[in-house]
């Protein structure tokens, strides 16, 4: 097996073992559990050495049967684009063996089919990591959208209504992509990233249909990240989805998709045509981030619900994300790069964890919470350190890349964005301590299972559930200590050209 | 044919006789039509995607004219969802396959050792063969989309 | 409701109207898309792939990568579907 | 004026387009009826077929199919022949669409199981009560 | 400066030692010997690094370097050293006597309580021995949130409310006030280094510097400078070996401590001096003197009154410190360990009372004193040292303050320690009068009132000695203060 192909193996495994998993069809049942953790752990597996691989030898481009870029479509695999296929493997691979004890609960007979369009899922993100065709992209960012709408649609209660909603927002947004490539495409004839890239600079005088290009591109890719005013869909679509599905989703799709607008804006775009060409632009969309980490944090503090109210946490983080993006300084992009990473981490954790109490009480409303801290010790210690991390409290993670973003934010003299930054780590305290309290001096709701009669009170998640959960949060303080080597070694080649 | 076809009681209006007869007449030549769509690919407009949505439309046009039922025992449901996976399968295998030797992904030249052809043919000879993958699967998938949702997932009659 | 929609429809139509300003007119053969990659395909696919039938060269090999997606997608759908609606008995 | 006529003339193309694509797009967003939604978004997507295989239209040009010997032995110049890139992503593109379109009527058959309505209204105020 | 794992291990041993502690959940006895096992261990231990720091060298320890310029690294220096023997030290008697505490009074999760008391000191010695800002902030926080369960052990609505305020502030100040600071430090330095005579020195110009100097007292606000001592009263409700331990050994100390180290090692006195900013230290700190001991002059609850006193005698470290002179940081640095074991005496004093009378109001302590003798005495001694009475170490602290003041030529501060002593003696004296020579109102019930337990009478005696000790004695805690001010 010769390393040339790695990365096409780390995208190969998942769709050859969901097609496996379908084609079985209901006979496969015994088959999803080692087809599913073969496949992610063979796709981790070289994902890590394309990692290595680029650590030692340097980013290389790889071209898709053999047809040199543009005529072919070209894969680039740098430093950003390594970094972001390890995390989607390896926080693929922590999620499924949650996913596949919670699955097995909530829908029991439809477990290969979820687990198909899981693992789909799965090789559609790891594909957008590596591609480097504008077009191959937005036939990527569908593969994902789909699967996704599919597996929300799994989902109880009014998931179908939040499901078709989010395939309407999320429709206009993939619209808005193929008309901006459209008409970059007329423009300039090609759809490879990197000639774009090229071709764009000695475009003069055709200053609208680019930045029309560049806008639809843009609101397209909000839209699909649920960027401030475009985030009406997430909530619904990501509370009422399985937990199964959720604990993959909620992690990744947000940040995948922001790793997206890095591609667009320095891999077809370039920081001179954002930030210097045209600085308002960067001003406004810097406090429009400002506000909408301010509004998503408020609106947590309405909710009643701990799924929900991390729903709204994520939108925050995104704010966060496009924000350090904008701020066009090398320490701005360096902590909404090491955010990515940590804020999967971290919205890992506490998805994991929601999805191990849920697997408790039934239900995630505040009024099931009480006395969990008796009940669950490790799941709530693991909770709490995700929730450290989340008001970035050291050593976690989550203080390092609010670190840079605060950095940044001074650096541009963008006080609006900074007083955001320290606004919502505080009102993430606040909820999380709410929370906090609740589970560890409430005594629990008599309704909520756990009360069955013969059952004692510590009545930890089981085995399959805890593990990757207590893994997670162990990551979450071992990558916050290795920040100085994640930023040494791999996000300072991940900048832009000039930073 | 007859031993396959039975009548539904709860017909809206009776086995139309017109409509089964140019039916039975038609399907067949549809999936003449639809084979020979996929096979010319190479030389006239055509290909995995036209050629399986006809072969899908043969099929369909039957759970139309008769009943779901008798469609469904022409094409079974499980080998309906096997095609389905193998139809992907033979695209992502022709690709791992060319990866696995030693060539890029999806590189049908690298194909070679396989049989001696010379890369170039060899190249068509890939494309026919992802087209046929193509079609089994656009086939496949077409199918299983009207039966789910003319019969709401229940797959017993249909429209 | 309403008129949000249609103001928002107006400004994008509008915005998109401003970008074809700078287009070339419609079927220029000197237009940079007709320009820079596409006459490789039209002069080159016969001889790399003895396929006469340019669209299905650039389809499934030239693009193969994104025709393979597109495969999946199709078969998501079909998954989807089936998920979604099927009974499980069924 | 005169310029702007011309300029229109030119590109009427794009107008078309734009036009359609204004109509789907409020389907998308201003209708309350969710079939209507759906229908909205294929009209979208029609349009942005049409803005692509418009641009890839040149004057007098053949259908990219080639006779295998002449091209063989001649070659073809390219200015003859119409772009066949803006077909082949449409391809996609029309594949990509149909299996949205499908997705979105099963999960519409399943809202409608649910709440026995496919007005947005009408199920929003089922769902508070 | 030699590298050496001694420093972490000074801080892992109580860290790590939670582990056992919890595990021997069921079995109290082995749990209590972990205890003190780890508290004699940890003492040990920074006992035992004390002679390198003597000898003008020390310790340094880095974990991992997580940004550039700022690895997360422990450091020994006399600074650190001075505050970790106290602390260190007291831990064995706060130890000691909460299992009596806990015992006599049957107290439930016993084991979450020493668990969080093992992680609390380790914060304690954390900060003592951080090299840099970011470490110091580390082991702060760590030590607000492993306080938290402490404070609210009582689990009823009352605790959750102070509890609550107890995070808000701590939390809040260290995220709003002290992270800013924290990064426009690092924007003006380029490292957060604590290095004597300071790192801004001529990279900041006065108007920053006052703002920095208030986001940093204001973000310490475990110092409790007024306007942010709220949270100490509301503390109270605490346990009173956790409440000894918030204000004798860890809490309240590590913010002063963390607010000396900011002026002696970030800006620097000198800078100080040159940018006219200790008047910003000394005039935040008069208020608070005699603010809270005016307050603690109106408490009926004994715990209430030596909160505000705290805060209080707090603000007497920040005003020594605040004066720039030689003597007066003398003082302020005295008086964190001559405060320190008076005001443990004190607490534990107050414990000892409540587990044999059940008593926490002053009024309702009349002729007390006859029927615990020690604990009385104890508690006058403490009293007599806080309020810098010869012979009583408080004396020392106070007196230096007061040398330094007019060193520096500024009256008005000797005026306000005048001042504020004899507040304190106005609110200590009455306990100790009404505890001998009051008589109660009703006799009845007074004569089964013994002296509390052993293990809670012993440390009490211990500590009230050593304010006696620290006044003949103080050679050890001045030639440390000695290297601190001129290494």
């Amino acid at each position: 097996m010769s390393f040339l192909n790695l990365h096409m193996y780390a995208l190969a495994a998942p769709l050859v073992g969901a097609m496996l998993l379908f084609a079985a069809g209901r006979f496969g049942r015994r088959l999803v559990m080692p087809v599913v953790l073969a496949a992610l752990s063979l796709s981790l597996a070289a994902s890590v050495l394309v990692f290595l691989e680029v650590l030692t030898a340097g980013p290389f481009s790889y071209t898709v049967g053999n047809w040199e870029a543009p005529w072919g479509i070209e894969l680039v695999v740098d430093h950003l684009g390594a970094l972001v296929n390890l995390l989607i493997a390896s926080v693929a691979l922590t999620a499924c063996v949650s996913s596949l004890r919670r699955s097995s609960a909530e829908l029991p007979e439809r477990r290969h089919q979820f687990f198909t369009l899981y693992l789909i899922l799965i090789a559609g993100m790891h594909g957008l990591a590596l591609t480097g065709d504008a077009f191959n992209l937005y036939v990527l960012l569908e593969i994902t959208s789909i699967t996704t709408y599919g597996l929300i649609a799994l989902g109880k209660g009014r998931a179908p209504l939040s499901s078709f909603n989010y395939i309407v927002m999320g429709s206009i947004g993939a619209c808005f992509y193929l008309l901006g490539i459209g008409y970059l495409y007329i423009l300039t004839g090609t759809l490879n990233m990197a000639d774009l890239h090229r071709i764009i600079p000695l475009l003069d005088g055709r200053g609208a249909a680019l930045a029309t290009a560049f806008a639809f591109l843009m609101v397209g890719l909000w839209i699909k990240m649920a960027f401030f005013p475009l985030h009406v869909w997430l909530p619904n679509a990501y509370t009422d989805m399985p937990d199964g599905a959720a604990v993959l989703i909620a992690p990744l799709m947000t940040k995948v998709t922001v790793f997206l607008m890095i591609r667009v804006m320095f891999s077809i775009f370039s920081p001179v045509y954002e930030f210097i060409q045209h600085m308002a632009v960067q001003h406004i969309i810097v406090g429009v981030a400002s506000v909408g980490i301010v509004c998503a944090s408020a609106m947590a503090l309405g909710q009643k619900d701990l799924r929900r109210m991390l729903t709204y946490i994520i939108i925050a983080e995104v704010g966060y994300m496009v924000g350090g993006l904008w701020l066009a300084n090398a320490k701005g992009m360096t902590g909404a790069i090491l955010h990515i990473v940590n804020d999967a981490l971290m919205t890992l954790c506490l998805f994991l964890a929601a999805a191990a109490i849920a697997h408790r009480t039934g239900a995630l409303g505040f009024e099931r919470l009480g006395g969990l801290y008796r009940r669950m010790p490790l799941t709530m210690a693991a909770f709490t350190v995700g929730a450290l991390s989340m008001i970035g409290v050291p050593p976690t993670c989550g203080f390092f890349s609010k670190w840079y973003l605060l950095l940044g934010g001074i650096e541009a003299g963008q006080w609006l964005y900074v007083g955001a930054l320290i606004f919502s780590s505080l009102v993430n305290a606040v909820l999380f301590f709410r929370i906090i309290e609740i589970a560890y001096f409430r005594t629990p709701a008599e309704d909520s299972p756990v009360h069955e009669p013969g059952k004692g009170p510590r009545r930890e998640a089981p085995q399959a559930l805890l593990q990757p959960l207590v893994v997670t949060a162990a990551a979450l303080i071992g990558v916050g200590l290795a920040t100085g080597p994640l930023v040494e070694r791999v996000i300072r080649f991940a900048l832009p050209v000039g930073y | 044919m007859k031993e396959h076809y039975t009548l539904p009681q709860d017909r809206p209006i009776g086995p139309s006789l017109i409509i089964e007869l140019s039916c039975r007449i038609m399907i067949p030549f549809i999936q003449l039509f639809a084979l020979y769509v996929i096979a010319h690919g190479h030389y006239s407009p055509g290909g995995g995607f036209q050629g399986g949505v006809l072969l899908g439309a043969a099929y369909i046009l039957m759970a139309i004219a008769f009943d779901q039922k008798t469609s469904m025992r022409f094409f079974p449901l499980r080998v309906n969802t096997a095609l389905a996976g193998t139809g992907v399968l033979i695209y992502t295998g022709t690709g791992i396959a060319c990866a696995l030797l030693g060539g890029l992904f999806l590189d049908y030249s690298a194909l070679e050792p396989l049989f001696p052809l010379g890369p170039v043919e060899w190249r068509s000879m890939g494309i026919f063969i992802v087209e046929v993958g193509v079609g089994l699967a656009v086939m496949s998938i077409m199918v299983s989309l009207f039966w789910d949702l003319a019969s709401g997932g229940r797959l017993d009659r249909g429209l | 409701m309403k008129k949000r929609a249609l103001l928002s429809t107006l400004f994008t139509g509008a915005l998109l109207l401003y970008g074809t300003g700078d287009f070339p007119p419609w079927g220029d053969p000197n237009a940079p898309a007709a320009r820079h990659v596409s006459p490789l395909y039209i002069e080159k696919s016969v001889e790399d792939t003895h396929v006469p039938n340019i669209v299905t060269a650039v389809l499934a090999d030239y693009r193969g990568y994104d025709t393979m997606f597109e495969t999946i997608v199709i078969f998501c759908a079909g998954v989807v579907v089936v998920s979604a609606l099927r009974r499980p008995d069924a | 004026m005169d310029a702007m006529l011309q300029e229109i003339v030119a590109k009427y193309n794009y107008w078309i387009y734009v036009v359609l694509m204004m109509i789907g797009f409020y389907a998308m967003i201003g209708k309350s009826n969710l079939v209507k939604k759906l229908i909205g978004m294929n009209i979208f997507q029609t349009a942005i077929i049409l803005m692509f295989i418009s641009a890839g239209v040149k004057k007098g040009g053949g259908i990219p199919i080639l006779d295998k010997q002449a091209v063989l032995e001649r070659g073809v110049e390219a200015a003859s022949i119409v772009n066949p890139l803006p077909h082949v992503l449409m391809l996609t593109a029309i594949v990509v669409s149909v299996s949205v379109t499908g997705v979105a009527l099963a999960i519409l058959q399943r809202i409608h199981g649910l709440y026995g309505s496919l007005e947005e209204d009408e199920i929003l105020e089922k769902i508070d009560r | 400066m030699e590298n050496s794992f001694w420093p972490l291990a000074a801080v892992l041993i109580s860290l790590l030692g939670a582990v056992p502690i919890l595990l021997s959940d069921r079995r109290p006895n082995l749990r209590e010997a972990w205890t003190v096992t780890i508290a004699l261990g940890k003492f040990a231990i920074v006992a035992s690094l004390l002679p390198a720091v003597l000898a003008g060298g020390g310790y340094r320890f880095t974990l991992a370097e997580v940004l550039p310029g700022v690895p997360i690294a422990l450091r020994v220096d006399a600074m650190g050293m001075y505050f970790a023997l106290v602390a260190s030290f007291l831990w064995i008697g706060t130890s000691v006597y909460s299992i009596g505490y806990m015992r006599a009074l049957r107290e439930h999760d016993q084991t979450r309580y020493f668990a969080c008391f093992a992680v609390a000191i380790a914060a304690t010695i954390g900060v003592a021995f951080s090299e840099n800002l970011l470490t110091l902030y580390l082991f702060y926080e760590m030590l607000s949130l492993s306080t938290y369960p402490l404070v609210t052990h009582k689990q009823d609505a009352e605790a959750r409310a102070s509890g609550r305020r107890y995070l808000t502030y701590l939390l809040g100040s260290s995220v709003a006030l002290l992270l800013p600071a924290m990064i426009l430090t690092y924007i003006l330095a380029g490292t957060l280094d604590f290095t004597t005579g300071g790192i801004l020195s001529g990279r900041i110009d006065a108007s920053t510097a006052a703002v920095l100097l208030v986001l940093f007292v204001f973000g310490f606000a475990k110092a409790a400078v007024m306007p942010m001592h709220a949270w100490l009263p509301a503390a109270m409700v605490a346990p009173t070996p956790v409440s000894s331990f918030l204000h004798g050994v860890a809490v309240v100390k590590v913010g002063v401590f963390s607010i000396l180290r900011i002026v002696f090692f970030v800006f620097g006195t000198d800078l100080l001096a040159e940018l006219h900013l200790g008047v910003i230290l000394t005039a935040l700190a008069s208020v608070t003197v005699l603010g809270a001991s005016l307050v603690a002059l109106t408490q009926d609850n004994l715990k209430r009154r030596l909160a505000y006193s705290t805060i209080g005698q707090l603000s007497y470290m920040i005003l020594g410190a605040g004066m720039l002179t030689a003597a007066g940081m003398t003082g302020g640095l005295l008086h964190l360990s001559m405060h320190a074991f008076g005001k443990i005496t004190l607490f534990l004093c107050a414990g000892a009372i409540y587990i044999a009378a059940h008593k926490s109001n002053i009024s309702e302590m009349d002729g007390l004193g006859r029927r615990m003798p020690v604990t009385y005495a104890a508690f006058f001694l403490a009293s007599l040292s806080i309020i810098g009475m010869p012979p009583l170490g408080g004396f020392l602290s106070k007196w230096s303050l007061v040398v330094g003041a007019i060193d520096g030529g500024q009256l008005l501060l000797v005026a306000v320690v005048l001042v504020s002593s004899l507040l304190n003696a106005a609110y200590f004296f009455p306990i100790v009068y009404r505890g001998f020579f009051a008589r109660a109102a009703e006799e009845n019930g007074r004569e089964e009132i013994r002296e509390a337990p052993l293990l809670c009478l012993v440390p009490l005696s211990v500590t009230a000695l050593f304010c006696l000790a620290l006044f003949i004695w103080p050679s050890l805690a001045l030639e440390l203060i000695q290297k601190v001010l001129s290494p």
